[in-house]
């Protein structure tokens, strides 16, 4: 029964039929479309819209890769996706600035909702309550998590944030100097730096610990845990070396860890940053992330970025607003206190939606497991022959570890046996490692770990 | 009905006891090893709530929004176009999502080649040499590519301390330039829009060699494209300063022409305008900067180079150095890598064309009842003025909530400063021409209610789920949280 | 600008040309073997939308409805409780999700392992010693019931006709004894809500040895557990029948009884209920049965079995054969699994324990206002009565709809036929206490509303995207497509 | 300045500290909720609630595994996904009722919202329009597809669509034997058997092409394509010969296929039904899937299933309601044409949700890709020494191989080299193996299966 002739105009199977112009499910215009509007435009073509182009510099030559379907594109991506070695099923030591913890699986539904991910930054509040609600709220909790009595709606990331609140400092102050501790994330640093050369501000990276300030300081920046996960009891006597010199404390903390340690607001701090991607936000290859601002009372028309505020609409009914917008960049242009705009505000729902979800019980016990494990781990890796932990001070979930051999060769032995070690800090210190243990290793990865160490000891 | 509070709050809903999901107990034994009590905070006052009451708080509070998916939202300036769901497919994949930003290049080999792929495919949009996609939104790629400038000025012994910036510019223009360190001198455009050449002459004459560079947008926010701009980048590098593009408008350009052609040395570009980042109701977004060649060395870090097909990241040699703590919003790069490749070279010209024509088509229907900025072919976004409307009693933000009613979001309002109860309108391609003749209806019968009824006008909205808000006394009397 | 559509159908967004999504080319050489023209259509009339008209057609759509994520959805007989998402995200990974139901059991083990583990996770929880999840709904699990039971009655050579069937029972228990080729005889509860011995044993005396099986729904469908349970499975023993458990109403008994120890020889498991799949509008949902070990070979197939450590499929070796084409709705499978994993004997037992309490004291908080069905103490859900309301001219079905002004999914109505003015109320083990003063606040202001202005009720809802439909007309004259 | 000693009543880190009672998310009543909700109640505890059910049987031991948290759980999961071996990194050839399809990725999101997650069957239609207006689309699309002048909202899924049609073709002739062809999907026809078994009907296996009826049959039902794969164009010829025995003609179809193939309703057919999972469903192991049913217009009293109807409310405006309830168990009880409740409406809105992205072109494309895909393949196989292509009728995705092995032996070999085979049919016929080809295979996946099983030869 197999038929071998076809009618050529038959609507048939397979690519050589001659399909019409397929149109791109991205742009809904058809041709019918185009020539009406064209009609009521009065121009010929779309072409004639782009006549104040400059004639030579139209239609340049786009030397592109040719579109993909949907379906080849996610092929492709799989496919470059398959060149990545993650942790999904490979056992991760690696922190630094990054960490992998739980997610609850409430976190991505909730923030992928089209209403929040497909709207603008809410200029028009009637029809925009959930994303200031939202901010709202995500201001709230950095307020309780960190003591501290205002927050903003978030920052870039961290490290910006950091920088950021140095420059408030100056602001403040009116001084043109900052003081950083040299245990801040050597990136964070990086980055307090180059804000810092805009304004023509100078930064002196202080030996972690000894804060000598002068009147020239606008400010004190420690990070707490440090950048090699110690945490230490001498911060209080920090706060009171800057506030003696007129100087700000500003305080970069790690979020999970405030579930258990102390808000910085308790040992003085005047500005507080974090990174929140600990809370409820995944790695993304160090990307989107958001950065946690909050401050004391007096500083708020300093604050750089978006704030909301509470308020009441024409019938007295509760709602929010973007508030104290005088501070920005769309009123206050060049006299701004930041240029900040488009910031994280998904990324700050995130963080709020995950707190929502653990609760301070919930916070707190990610800190005791990841505190539990990580000791658990660094006794374990001390006993190995050839290893030996830096235990000079205490530590929360991360901590370093003198290595037999060149850490980056640790590593690369390590990813064989599916595990990803920890951050190579052999540039700072010889032989070192940083590890990072939370929540998600389980006790049979870390013994695994210290099973392969010691083998490659 | 009617309660007083739409969606209770967070702090409001908790009860103490309750948890919204479960962690696991220690599998180790107990450290010996304490934590000194004294670093050990005792109170952790966040809310508490079931796991069903997180759900539904956020679910409501959700429904409260306005968005893409939901409606058309047509704010100039943002470019508010489709976001397509396969993007956020891609950058959900455990293979990208998981990847440490710390890992080494060997291990993460996938994610470079996405990022070394988008560094091309966007310097080659533009028409310019070298990217970086360090910069996490539109603003930090100002300042990225206005740092980029002073540093190369001052490699080559030049220290210029001023930046020409139209009084039309964006806000974060300005802003950016004085966070840079430099002194920000405005001039103004022409009555046709275009930018005035004589009175840029004059502000290069006057600041003559301290002039670092002008900040020009392009098309400009009045939504024109300035047919003058080949002849002010000539003026510009005649006086030894450099061109530096706002590209928050490039949707009208994609490959129409490139600004690299037109003589921009460096620009910057929101990934979260033109290739379809969603906006997430304010960020994240990311700022990508693309510059000509002798920019290049001072560009960000880190910077992903190809080396026998291998990719690592690198430290430009004279670079500005970082502006994160990593390697820019990864998530939001792949998505706008997986949106141009979703198009490619016919695609990309073709958003801009349907782009370019609606908002035509939208400043042909709506010319004769509202009055436009000026009267000429626009690009991607057309620019009305409210004057004709406030002069019968309603302003364009009157005109703006009484949009809401009918279902539209309002557009840009008073921006740009320079025109007078400005009112911004930007279609993008991704509607259908069926909404925007029904958009169209509803301006024109705004129009008309804001004569014969504008006090209709003036207490709207009356349809959305708050009525106007007190904005004043927010900032008065701020309350900043629960 | 209230409009006469809430959201244009998909055809009427339809225009001619317009794609949703692209697909690729062909990349194999066309066919020379071109399939028959005469087999080929020529028009294909499905709607032609953009993507993102797709997105935000389905997007407003979703608004329109009310659900758990949303709103308290108290509907008795229904289980309205949370669906935990981490749910969706186990049945969401490729592992399962793409796991094909053909591939040999080798290559399937995680997904049997699952089966096998639930079907013993229920026999546990229900005390009974045989589980097939075959069936796809309660609905197909009592009917799989009902076969088995026939198939066993006739392994042993009874060829009984009759179901005896509650008239409390819920619809499907007299449709399925019909589909299983039944007749049904239906008897009375006594006025405390218990069944009426008297009338089961003459019911029972009357039809005699044709007596296959009583189904009964435990807690029943008056809300209330039946003390003389034991006692009746004891009857329907005596005259050689089984006992049939409708185990809709699981929620009220998770380890506080199993019902294999009251003597059920079958019972359907409604995984949409108790178990926490969502409703999805309508399913999907699973309807295991459990049934005691003389029925086990009777099950439907597939059967999943452990043999020396590895699962395969099996069919019993009496069974009535196949429900579905596959072997049942899998991925609802999965999420009761992880549920029930989440909770252990611990969790479970406190759900039930706070649904419980939970009706209960909604029960003591309107009894005074509503009157109560049977006055005693309820299981998961709690019954009124309208008829106190109806005599001030606001019927159930008003207050039901005025609930919705309150901001509350209305309860069950007129269900079970048995009660006038049927109210039927489960809150389940979700709600707060406070959500459940504020939904009993709702309920007392409308008892006195439905005193003082029953019209406010007749005319209600008031606030919601519709008024009350002619359902009437829809019946009489259907519109059933586009 | 490590400190060993600390206070036992510190809030401290490690799971030995005295966590208050650990309350579970999913159940939000906290003890001094209880205490005073027992208070309201009038009991001293819960457990006075449970008093009416016999005291020996009350909280029994319930023997099941300890609970989870949700990492835990995650973790669980993951570890037992690990032991399928699915089709997300390897070629697969399998079919036989449950196809592999291109899922546009806005099907889940959009589906998976909230609101149509986790809403009810919509009884109250003021709070519902949601899900009622999907099912009318739903209905609207399966009639368009098919052909057909009605639908229903949807059945528990194909098979069982199938038997349902069968037993209305018994309700509305009146008769009490039903003819299948024996080319229907086995488990199909089991499932019929089952459902007719039940209602005391008889089913008669016809041999497919062969088919005699009489006056006895209610209908005739059939698949297209057949349970090999194969389009027969005599499909008419069946419809006049049941119509001519005054029965129904009732059709099974793959709805992928009716984007190129002739619709149904065009050769005659009464009843059709198609299992819905190939519009955008994922395999999930075998379902949750969608059963499709339309008919006639003279049939919709009969229909089984839930029906959405148009109407107006109050004020005139557009809306829908579940409608023709007299049909249904709730109302008519064991008179009711069918007893199905609950179905399976969110698959049915994703099928929805599919071919609303896909449109008539994108449908038609999907089709034909799968056409040329299979007919190269199937050229490839057939070249194959030791295969053979049972090529004696037209066929779309799928088509038997004669093997020279049995099929198991090679699906075992060819799994080694990552290929998910065909189905083994040698229960049916002899070394012969099922193979289905979609637009998800590449040829360079066509041609490793090709090389593979010559090497297997
Ligand atoms: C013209 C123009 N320039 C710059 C920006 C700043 O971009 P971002 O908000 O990403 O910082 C914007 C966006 O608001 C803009 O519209
Ligand atoms: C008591 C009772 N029995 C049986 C059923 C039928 O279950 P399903 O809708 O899953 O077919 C229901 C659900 O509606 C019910 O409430």
């Amino acid at each position: 029964m197999t038929t071998e002739t076809q009618d050529a105009t038959t609507p048939a199977a397979g690519p050589a039929a001659e399909a019409p112009a397929v149109q791109h499910p991205y742009i809904p215009l058809t041709d019918d479309d185009r020539a009406a509007m064209l009609a009521t435009v009065g121009a010929a073509s779309t072409a004639d819209l782009f006549a104040d182009i400059p004639a030579p510099h139209r239609l340049p030559a786009l030397d592109l890769p040719d579109a993909l379907s949907e379906l080849e594109l996610l092929q492709a991506m799989q496919a470059l996706g398959a060149n990545n070695r993650v942790a999904t099923e490979r056992a991760c030591f690696l922190g630094a600035g990054a960490y992998r913890h739980f997610r609850p699986s409430i976190v991505e539904p909730l923030v992928m909702r089209g209403e929040f991910l497909t709207s603008y930054t809410p200029y028009q509040p009637e029809v925009s309550q959930g994303t200031l609600q939202t901010i709202f709220e995500f201001q709230s909790l950095v307020c309780a998590l960190t003591g501290m009595d205002v927050a903003n709606a978030g920052m870039y990331d961290g490290a910006s944030a950091l920088a950021e609140a140095c420059l408030m400092a100056c602001a403040v102050t009116g001084r043109r100097r900052i003081a950083v501790s040299d245990r801040v994330h050597p990136h964070w640093l990086d980055v307090v730096r180059g804000y810092a050369r805009g304004r023509g501000i100078a930064v002196d990276a202080l030996p972690h610990g000894e804060f000598t300030l002068t009147g020239e300081h606008a400010c004190l920046a420690v990070a707490q845990p440090d950048f090699f996960g110690r945490v230490s009891a001498d911060a209080g006597v920090w706060g009171e070396a800057a506030h003696a010199a007129g100087a700000l404390f500003v305080v970069a903390a790690d979020p999970v860890s405030l579930g258990l340690y102390r808000a910085p607001a308790d040992y003085g701090a005047d500005v507080v940053v974090a990174e929140g991607q600990a809370l409820g936000v995944p790695l993304s290859y160090g990307g989107p992330y958001v950065g946690m601002f909050a401050c004391r009372e007096r500083f708020i028309r300093q604050m750089p970025g978006r704030i909301v505020g509470q308020t009441a609409d024409l019938d007295g009914r509760r709602g929010y607003v973007l508030t104290l917008q005088t501070r920005e960049q769309h009123i206050r242009r060049e006299r701004a206190t930041s240029n900040i705009c488009t910031s994280q505000q998904l990324i700050a729902l995130a963080t709020a939606v995950h707190l929502a979800a653990l609760g301070p019980r919930g916070l707190r016990r990610v800190a005791e497991l990841c505190y539990e494990k990580a000791h658990y781990a660094a006794a374990a890796l001390d006993a190995l022959p050839g290893y030996a932990v830096e235990r000079d001070e205490p530590f929360f979930h991360e901590f370093v570890v003198r290595t037999p051999r060149p850490p980056a060769e640790i590593n690369r032995a390590l990813m064989e046996r599916g595990i990803i070690g920890g951050l190579d800090v052999s540039d700072l210190l010889r032989h070192r490692m940083l590890l990072c243990v939370t929540e998600m290793n389980t006790r049979a990865e870390i013994d695994a770990l210290a099973t392969a160490l010691e083998e490659l000891a | 009905m009617s309660t007083q509070i739409l969606e209770k709050t967070l702090m409001e809903l908790s009860h103490a006891g309750r948890v919204g999901v479960t962690l696991p107990e220690s599998d180790v034994p107990r450290s010996a090893e304490r934590p000194p009590a004294a670093l050990l905070r005792d109170e952790l006052p966040l809310p508490e709530l079931s796991q069903l009451d997180v759900v539904r708080h956020f679910t409501r509070l959700s429904q409260l929004n306005w968005s893409i998916d939901t409606h058309m939202y047509p704010l100039g300036s943002c470019t508010m176009k489709l976001n397509p769901k396969v993007n956020d497919a891609i950058a959900a994949t455990p293979a990208f999502a998981e990847a440490h930003p710390m890992q080494p290049a060997e291990d993460v080999q996938g994610a470079l080649a996405v990022m070394h792929g988008l560094q091309r495919m966007l310097a080659e949009i533009t028409g310019m040499d070298a990217c970086s996609l360090a910069p996490l939104a539109g603003a930090q790629g100002e300042l990225a590519a206005v740092l980029v400038i002073k540093a190369y000025l001052e490699s080559i012994g030049e220290h210029r301390t001023t930046i020409v910036v139209p009084d039309s510019a964006h806000g974060t223009n300005p802003a950016t330039a004085s966070m840079a360190g430099f002194d920000v001198v405005a001039v103004k455009p022409q009555p046709d829009g275009d930018m005035d050449l004589d009175a840029l002459r004059a502000a290069l004459e006057e600041h003559g060699p301290t002039v670092a560079a002008l900040m020009i947008t392009l098309p400009s926010t009045l939504g024109l494209f300035d047919r003058n701009i080949v002849r002010i980048a000539e003026m510009v590098h005649a006086h030894g300063a450099l061109m530096y593009g706002d590209g928050a408008n490039l949707n009208a350009m994609l490959g129409q022409v490139k600004p690299g052609d037109l003589g921009f040395d460096a620009m910057h570009i929101n990934l979260h305008k033109t290739f379809s980042q969603p906006h997430g109701g304010g960020g994240p977004g990311a700022g990508p900067i693309v510059v000509s060649a002798r920019l290049a060395p001072f560009l960000p870090s880190p910077h992903v180079e190809q080396v026998d097909g291998r990719y690592a990241l690198a430290d430009p040699p004279h670079g500005i150095g970082r502006l994160g703590a990593f390697h820019g919003n990864f998530g939001v790069l792949l998505r706008a890598y997986a949106y141009i490749r979703s198009l490619g070279a016919d695609g990309l010209r073709a958003i801009s064309e349907a782009a370019v024509l609606n908002a035509n088509y939208v400043q042909a229907r709506l010319r004769g009842a509202y009055d436009l900025a000026h009267d000429r072919t626009c690009m991607h976004e057309v620019l009305f003025s409210g004057r004709r409307q406030k002069a019968h009693g309603a302003k364009t933000l009157d005109i703006a909530k009484r949009m809401i009613d009918y279902g539209y979001h309002p557009p840009t309002i008073y921006f740009p400063l320079v025109v007078d109860e400005a009112l911004m309108i930007e279609p993008t391609e991704s509607e259908t021409k069926e909404t925007l003749d029904a958009f169209c209806d509803a301006m024109l019968e705004i129009a008309r209610e804001a004569e014969t009824q504008p006090e209709l006008l003036r207490e709207a909205p009356h349809a959305a789920p708050l009525r106007r808000l007190d904005e004043a006394t927010a900032a008065r009397k701020p309350i900043l949280r629960w």
